[in-house]
């Protein structure tokens, strides 16, 4: 029955995209490629991803077109209209998919549990992690404790690209002038629209308390630090958006931002030299502790606060690069 | 049971589609994605029982929560677009 | 007890299920934008209280069943939000739709 | 059920095509980044498809559960870090498109190359 589910969003999925490249409209293209975020999250719940489906919910629906709506109004809703269609892209891209088509043959079936991929590693994932880490997320136990190295390379690159947004949006001005000036004008938010200004306003808290959920229910339920992250993320973002982005820079300052982003970093790269100051190796949280199976628990807590720390603060400083790009001074 | 409504659901939300992939307006296509996002809401609830597992209703209550900042960002585009260029910027439709 | 639940479920799924598609076919048939927002507000409202309402009787005295309510409870407030934000920007933004017919226009 | 079996890896393909197309042959600099989040989301498909096994749940073990089948957990971890790296990356590539706009007031690919040869 599922299947069938999948199916039938997989196909919407694939008009969708059509659509979004067809279409002139560069603002369509952005509320269109929401939709199909939404259809994304949809098919990757019913593909037993609830962790996946969460993230894809938290970037996705707020923050993604957020971002794209920022840059599309420094430069230009509307493309310009080709002037030949382009054949020799099409029989390009024609010929790779015949061959990429051809390969899915040689691919299980969907769902085949003696596929080659449910062999290797992860049924001891699965077996060992009640035993070895004591927390039921599987999901959030190799993230964390098995595939921890892994996960720091992701939150550096998360912190690099947030490094590069500041550089390149801050041009020939210095580095410390990419976000508003205090006394700047902004364009004032959503100020003189009461109805959904009061309604944001009561959403935020709810929006903040369901981000603390999620990072410290990782454990349980699907969750965890980049999740999280992206959650608190979207409501300081949901403020600036109601209340003029000044507004959320004295909620949170410049310093305050950057102090996430590299604490954050900083967080997850102590406790693996905690570590080995303790005796172990580089993330191997079992020495933290003098039970194995707590220290591991301790060192995941600590690294997915170090993540949503840092995921938090990377979405929002390139939000507020964006959003200061405004009048540029 | 959950079969019925989730049927019921999928088959909105390809009506939806089809609002937004004909436009005309650009706030037609707002309107779509708004509609669409409740009703992936309502999927996910339905779902997630379907599979039985509801504590996954977390995700669904993700979407209910943010769902809304992607409206009020399209509406603040459309206000500095207003601010921008004078009143006849809102009427740029789609040919 | 329990089939009188199921049939209570089955009632409000079956009315969720009605509204929901009358919405969408609101939406795709109506001929002017404020019209077509008249259609997806409205429906989009009851449905949702129809098809969490229907969820609810099944979870029965549950953590899901308040994650439910919290879920509906978000959509009742922000779903006519956004709807009023829209046909306001809509308004001032000047947008008029041809009067014409809809096989003409839309 | 067996001829649904690919239908994923179809889906997988047609995505995948369909950014690519629209990176190399778009002029438009946000529409080729658009098409690059597009081809993204395809890898992403392709695999939490692989994830899936028949009859399994989420991989968050239930208590009191005996013999429940899980599907793979490892695929979703990759992919849970990359789609927050995506937006990040995504974000660069929005940022280098606001400065391209600033230097040549365009965003047209072909138009700014112009201008380079010109100068």
């Amino acid at each position: 029955m599922t299947i069938l589910f999948a199916v039938f969003l997989l196909t919407m999925l694939v008009i969708t995209a059509i659509a979004i490249v067809r279409t002139p409209d560069l603002f369509a293209a952005v509320m269109l490629l929401g939709i199909f975020s939404l259809l994304m999250a949809a098919n990757f719940f019913v593909l037993d991803a609830a962790d996946v489906a969460l993230t894809e919910a938290a970037v996705g629906a707020g923050i993604s077109t957020v971002l794209f709506l920022g840059a599309l109004a420094l430069t230009a809703a509307r493309e310009r209209s080709s002037l030949a269609p382009p054949r020799l892209a099409l029989v390009v891209v024609l010929i790779t998919a015949a061959t990429v088509v051809y390969a899915t043959f040689d691919k299980p079936a969907l769902g085949d549990p003696n596929a080659p991929v449910h062999q290797h590693v992860a049924p001891w994932y699965l077996e060992q992690t009640p035993v070895l880490i004591g927390i039921p997320n599987v999901v959030t136990a190799v993230l964390g404790s098995f595939r921890g190295y892994d996960t720091l390379g992701e939150v550096f690159v998360v912190f690099a690209a947030a490094i590069g947004v500041l550089f390149v949006l801050s041009g020939d001005r210095p580095l410390s002038a990419v976000f508003r000036p205090k006394d700047a004008p902004s364009t004032g938010g959503l100020k003189h629209h009461l109805i959904p200004r009061i309604v944001g306003k009561l959403l935020i808290p709810f929006i903040l308390l369901f981000g603390f959920y999620v990072q410290f229910h990782g454990e349980y339920g699907p969750g965890g630090g980049f999740q999280a992250g992206a959650i608190i993320a979207a409501a300081v973002i949901l403020y600036a958006v109601l209340e003029g982005e000044d507004r959320a820079l004295v909620a949170l300052p410049e310093p305050v931002l950057k102090g996430l982003v590299a604490g954050g970093a900083l967080l997850y790269t102590a406790v693996g030299l905690v570590c080995m100051l303790l005796g172990g190796n580089f993330l191997e949280y079992s020495v933290l502790s003098a039970d194995a199976v707590f220290g591991q628990q301790l060192g995941i807590i600590l690294i997915e606060a170090g993540v949503g720390v840092a995921v938090t603060g990377v979405l929002l400083c390139i939000f507020h690069a964006f959003a200061a790009r405004d009048n540029p001074a | 049971m959950f079969v019925t409504i989730s049927i019921a659901i999928l088959v909105t939300m390809a009506l939806a589609i089809i609002r937004a992939l004909l436009g005309p307006s650009i706030y037609d296509r707002v309107l779509a994605v708004n509609m669409f996002g409740t009703k992936t809401v309502l999927l996910v609830s339905v779902v997630a029982y379907l599979l039985g597992r509801p504590d996954f209703l977390d995700l669904a209550l993700a979407y209910a929560l943010i769902n809304f900042i992607g409206v009020l960002a399209a509406l603040e585009f459309f206000q500095s677009r207003l601010l921008r260029s004078g009143l006849d910027a809102g009427k740029e439709e789609d040919s | 007890m329990s089939l009188a639940l199921d049939i209570g479920s089955w009632l409000l799924f079956g009315i969720g299920s009605l509204v929901l598609f009358i919405g969408a076919l609101g939406v795709l048939r109506m001929p002017t934008l404020y019209t077509r927002m008249h259609a997806a507000s409205l429906t989009d409202s009851l449905g949702a209280i129809a098809v969490l309402g229907g969820i609810m009787l099944q979870a029965g005295w549950s953590l899901a069943a308040l994650k439910l309510l919290a879920i509906l409870l978000f959509l009742l407030l922000t779903s006519p939000a956004s709807s009023y934000a829209l046909a306001n920007a809509a308004l001032l933004a000047g947008h008029q739709d041809s009067r014409s017919p809809p096989e003409n226009g839309a | 059920m067996q001829i649904l079996g690919l239908y994923n890896y179809w889906v997988f393909v047609a995505l995948l095509m369909i950014g690519f197309y629209a990176v190399i042959a778009k002029d438009n600099l946000i529409k080729k980044l658009i098409g690059l989040s597009i081809f993204q989301a395809a890898v992403f498909l392709l695999y939490i498809s692989m994830d899936k096994v028949e009859g399994g749940t989420a991989p968050i073990i239930q208590p009191g559960a005996v013999d429940q089948i899980y599907s793979n957990p490892l695929p979703q971890v990759l992919i849970l870090t990359a789609i927050v790296v995506g937006i990040s990356t995504t974000a660069l590539g929005l940022a280098i498109v606001v400065r391209i706009k600033e230097a040549y007031d365009t965003i047209e690919e072909s138009e700014a190359a112009a201008m380079d040869r010109e100068a």
